[in-house]
């Protein structure tokens, strides 16, 4: 049982600046999940914690003991590598059995270990096989189990799911939560998919250029997004953009017409969830906006319009209906004041709610 | 693709094959015959009967079954030297970054395929002075040193192909980077080194100028000497030649046969696999 | 990875690379002073004083200077047959499944290395028979047929490097079979193709025994052949013979120099990147 | 302008059959998805349709012309590959104009081309790049801009999108959903992503093991799949299947009871879909199910209950609304009966409505 702590972490690489004074502090026991885009650092932040790279300044704390200098094994962290990164030459068994092996553990105690893992992952069928012989899951199981095999206190997993098809990625997802909810460890989660962090995350941490951008619940980031870089990151579809200059007492641009708002700039950018567009007034403070329908997008379960504002600049909606609309048709929408977001010219929030 | 081309480019195959096969497999065909050849001439006419005398005559010679030993011995510890020399650089090259790295691997490339022959000399001249020259160890060391740059490059880019992913797994799973070479690098590259094993072994069984050259005695002489010496010497009995060439290339043969299933896996790596 | 595990491994390499250079740059350094000294001894003691007289005797000889043209042409033919059969034979080999595929590699594979000097005598044979004796095409032909396998080898494994999916987009681009080597196999293979022009290269002007054998005029002979012949004859000047052999490297120097960003690359593929 | 037909496509490899008498049609203009899991024949039968692969037996027509022994050049397709295939020694500009220097187009037609189609893709920037100097999302339209370049009749596509990041990736897909729908030429695409192919396709059809399972719009495989393994494959998360026994006059299993149920079989099993779970009963005939939450996947814009029902069987209820609900707790939730497929022993649709 184990929090991890980093202070000031700085990471230069031959003379760019990768990780940029990183304070971060992942609870004991929690799924933590370091969220970016590629070359955001969130690679480079958990190879730091894992001791596979060195900072260079600052602190690696592992509950209060600084581990700077450790290796992987003695700050007792197993890690799930993006490729799986199975011995290719060795059975499913002495996969998972390597770890032990590499600790000159008994016999019976590898046999029983192995076990238990296999039995948990339902990786018994498979022991005998080589990784060559198994499925995507398949591989991702084993990985997973060489990890668990060592009870380590951490877990730290290196987008473990993004080379598995779509269909069994949210299947070995959901395993993955319910393992980490019973085993009650530390665990903590690199991704560059917005939907794995929403899902998986107790806490999420988004990164962006080596810079920590916003940390909380899944919820709280989504609902309460400290900028426009966050905002556009969480979501699907992507949150629709309006840049407004201020008119008298109100804010509009080509599309839409905010009143009773306050701010400073004269300058600001609204943001709109693409489900926060409905077809139909609710309240009288709505906001409307009229949407020229040009394809969309139906998943069955909900449907995404993707359309053209009056401006010409592309807008979604997002509706858990299938609607019955005809492209090239226009039509007019509405928006709860209250759902939408301001930004200053900084990309800041302004006034958070 | 259109029928044709796939057509045309195979043609071209079989052409450079077969012309590779013409300059090889003739000469390749008339040792195994004239060894088995009563007239000891020189020609593609008139073999004779059939005899195994040839082969009794050089097995009668107590140099020749000595120069046999020699070679093995030469030829497995030049061998051992540059693989066992070669593993701990290719990994350093493959996996570690430390100053002075660059200058290091183009030493190494630069003494790749380097025209050895002409530090021969020099070369003789100093293990004179170490007391070096005509000793089996002084053999062994320079074939060892003269294959370990192509071995070294060869096996580099093989420990290359293992990811990285799969080393930082080792990393964390606890395996120090000696067990890490021993429990997957070598493992991983082993086609390769077998097949790097196989190339050692017949380029230093090969080499003819190196034991002539630091060699004096003949009781130390490898069998690719002994054969040019004996041969060269007086006047050649052609059957008898023929019969020591194939007896050369007995240890070949063999190795060759073992590592084939390796050279195989060794060719089609990295191979189209769709 | 602990920082004295890096320092082991570093000390490793460094020791390694040490032993090379020890073995190899002393003999080295002996040629390059030896050559501009006034007295032709053969020990590292008394080199008397700097002249170049060596280097004028050498050039003197019409035939040293034949030699290196002879050398030039000989090695730089045996290089091109070897390249451009190489280059459709590993296209082949890398792309398509025909008929007698693995024959023809296992083919390939044994004369990988193959110890040719057991061969050379009846290659003699048949090379009179076929009036290429004495010819400077008979050994541009040799030397090259003798590179191909390993040329071949190394070449399919950098065109098995190249995605499938390019070689479909190309196809879907409609370039043909051949424009595909040309201008999507070839650019993207150039930086072992360097390489392998340069190791064949070298190979072929270190190579003594095939045009030693396969050749009588003293006006065809190469370098190699010559210094042998000359300096074995009788009476060696030492200081001549290191002279020569300065001579003899320059060429391959010429080479390495043009050829290192490329052998660099070449040693690099497939490296770690993270 | 061009339809495609496959008429009885086999395809053997080495003994094994990838394709069994496939037959397809595709139409002239439309936006044809094949979608599969990996090893379900789709992109041999993509390859096929190109002329980069031959077919064991059968023949493939495009406007009714017999093209079974045709190049991919006389076909007239273009091709985008799922890594992109740019010739990385060539820029951008000189991957663009590839394959009219192929068919020797004069300089000034090239560069016309090579500026139209860099142009409409957004590409003018990056024509001096080489390729490995490209993000991901920036490779991909460039490797759409090769295909574009030469007015190809048809495009095929294999799996364009699937080594993008999630983000960019529905950026593109939209993207191409218009180049598409400008172009009015036919497109045909694979991949093994639902979404994608819900999202993307006028029709789409689904393989496996190297048969056709279905063929339609998305909403009608979505809503009117023929068989069990149809209705699991589409739709995030999975459709629900419960195994029923027939008990005198009704249908039952641990977790449900189906009265009123028409059908001749003993055992049959019902799917439902994860957003046919209702918290609230609606109608009268709505079918109980008693779920125990286990945890809870929240996206912003909806939710999932992953849930254990009375049998210990895993249940997933989909949710526009995030609700406040506690694992470990039990509750009662609601399926109209309607939206209840039944399915046969052999997986096939019971009584198809």
């Amino acid at each position: 049982m184990v929090s991890v702590k980093l202070v000031n972490i700085n990471k230069k690489f031959s003379g760019t600046t990768v990780l940029k004074d990183m304070n971060l502090e992942v609870q004991d026991g929690e799924f933590f999940i370091l969220l970016g885009a590629s070359g955001s650092g969130k690679s480079t932040t958990l190879n730091i914690i894992a001791g596979l790279e060195k900072a260079t300044s600052g602190d690696i704390l592992f509950d209060d003991r600084i581990v700077n200098k450790m290796g992987p094994v003695q700050r007792g962290v197993a890690m799930v590598f993006q490729d799986y990164a199975l011995y290719p030459h060795l059975t499913v068994r002495n996969n998972i059995a390597f770890p032990l092996k590499m600790r000159k553990a008994s016999k019976e105690f590898i046999e029983k270990k192995v076990g238990e893992v296999s039995n948990v992952l339902g990786l018994e069928k498979y022991l005998d096989r080589y990784p060559r012989e198994l499925s995507g899951g398949q591989a991702q199981r084993v990985s997973l189990g060489r990890a668990l095999v060592r009870d380590p206190d951490i877990f730290l997993l290196d987008e473990p799911l993004s080379n598995l098809d779509a269909k069994i990625r949210s299947q070995i997802r959901v395993e993955l939560k319910l393992i980490q909810e019973n085993l009650g460890k530390t665990f903590i989660y690199v991704t560059h998919d917005q939907q794995e962090a929403m899902s998986l995350g107790d806490r999420i941490a988004i990164l962006r250029h080596g810079k920590l951008e916003q940390v909380g619940s899944p919820m709280e980031v989504y609902k309460d997004p400290v900028n426009q870089y966050v905002a556009a990151f969480l979501g699907e579809p992507e949150i629709n953009f309006f840049e407004l200059t201020r008119n008298s007492n109100m804010y509009s641009s080509e599309e839409i017409i905010l009143k009773g708002i306050e701010a400073e700039e004269n300058e600001i950018t609204a943001g709109i969830r693409p489900e926060s567009i409905k077809l139909k007034k609710e309240r009288d403070n709505d906001v409307e906006i009229k949407i020229k329908i040009q394809t969309f997008e139906s998943f069955g379960s909900y449907s995404v319009i993707i359309g053209k504002a009056r401006s010409g600049k592309e807008v979604r909606v997002r509706l858990a209906e299938i609607p019955e609309i005809k492209p090239s048709t226009e039509m007019a929408m509405y928006v709860p004041l209250d759902e939408i977001y301001l930004f200053g010219k900084d990309g800041n929030r302004i006034g958070k709610k | 693709m259109k029928t044709e081309d796939i057509k045309i480019t195979a043609i071209l195959a079989y052409i450079t094959l077969i012309f590779l096969a013409f300059l090889f497999i003739i000469p390749f065909v008339w040792v195994f015959v004239e060894g088995f050849a009563s007239v000891g001439n020189i020609g593609f006419g008139d073999f004779g009967t059939f005899t195994l005398s040839s082969y009794y005559a050089i097995f009668r010679s107590k140099y020749f079954v000595l120069s046999i030993e020699n070679g093995l011995i030469q030829s497995f510890g030049g061998t051992a030297v540059s693989i066992v020399l070669a593993i701990f650089a290719s990994y350093v090259f493959s996996r570690k970054r430390f100053p002075l790295r660059n200058a290091l691997i183009l030493t190494v490339l630069f003494f790749t395929g380097f025209p050895v022959f002409s530090l021969l000399i020099p070369m003789y001249v100093f293990y004179q002075n170490v007391n070096l020259y005509n000793t089996q160890v002084g053999v062994i060391l320079v074939l060892g040193v003269l294959n370990l740059p192509i071995t070294i490059w060869i096996m580099k880019n093989s420990f290359d192909q293992i990811p990285k992913s799969i080393e930082r797994a080792a990393m964390v799973d606890g395996a120090s980077p000696y067990q890490t070479i021993i429990h997957v690098f070598l493992p991983l590259a082993f086609p390769t080194i077998a097949v790097l094993i196989l190339l050692d072994f017949i380029t230093n069984w090969g080499n003819f100028y190196v034991p002539y050259i630091l060699l004096s005695s003949r009781h130390l002489f490898p069998i690719a000497v002994y054969i040019y010496t004996y041969f060269g010497a007086y006047s050649v009995k052609y059957n008898e030649l023929a019969a020591a060439s194939v007896i050369y290339m007995i240890p070949t043969l063999i190795l060759y046969i073992f590592a084939q299933k390796y050279l195989i896996k060794a060719f089609s790596v990295g191979g189209v696999k769709g």
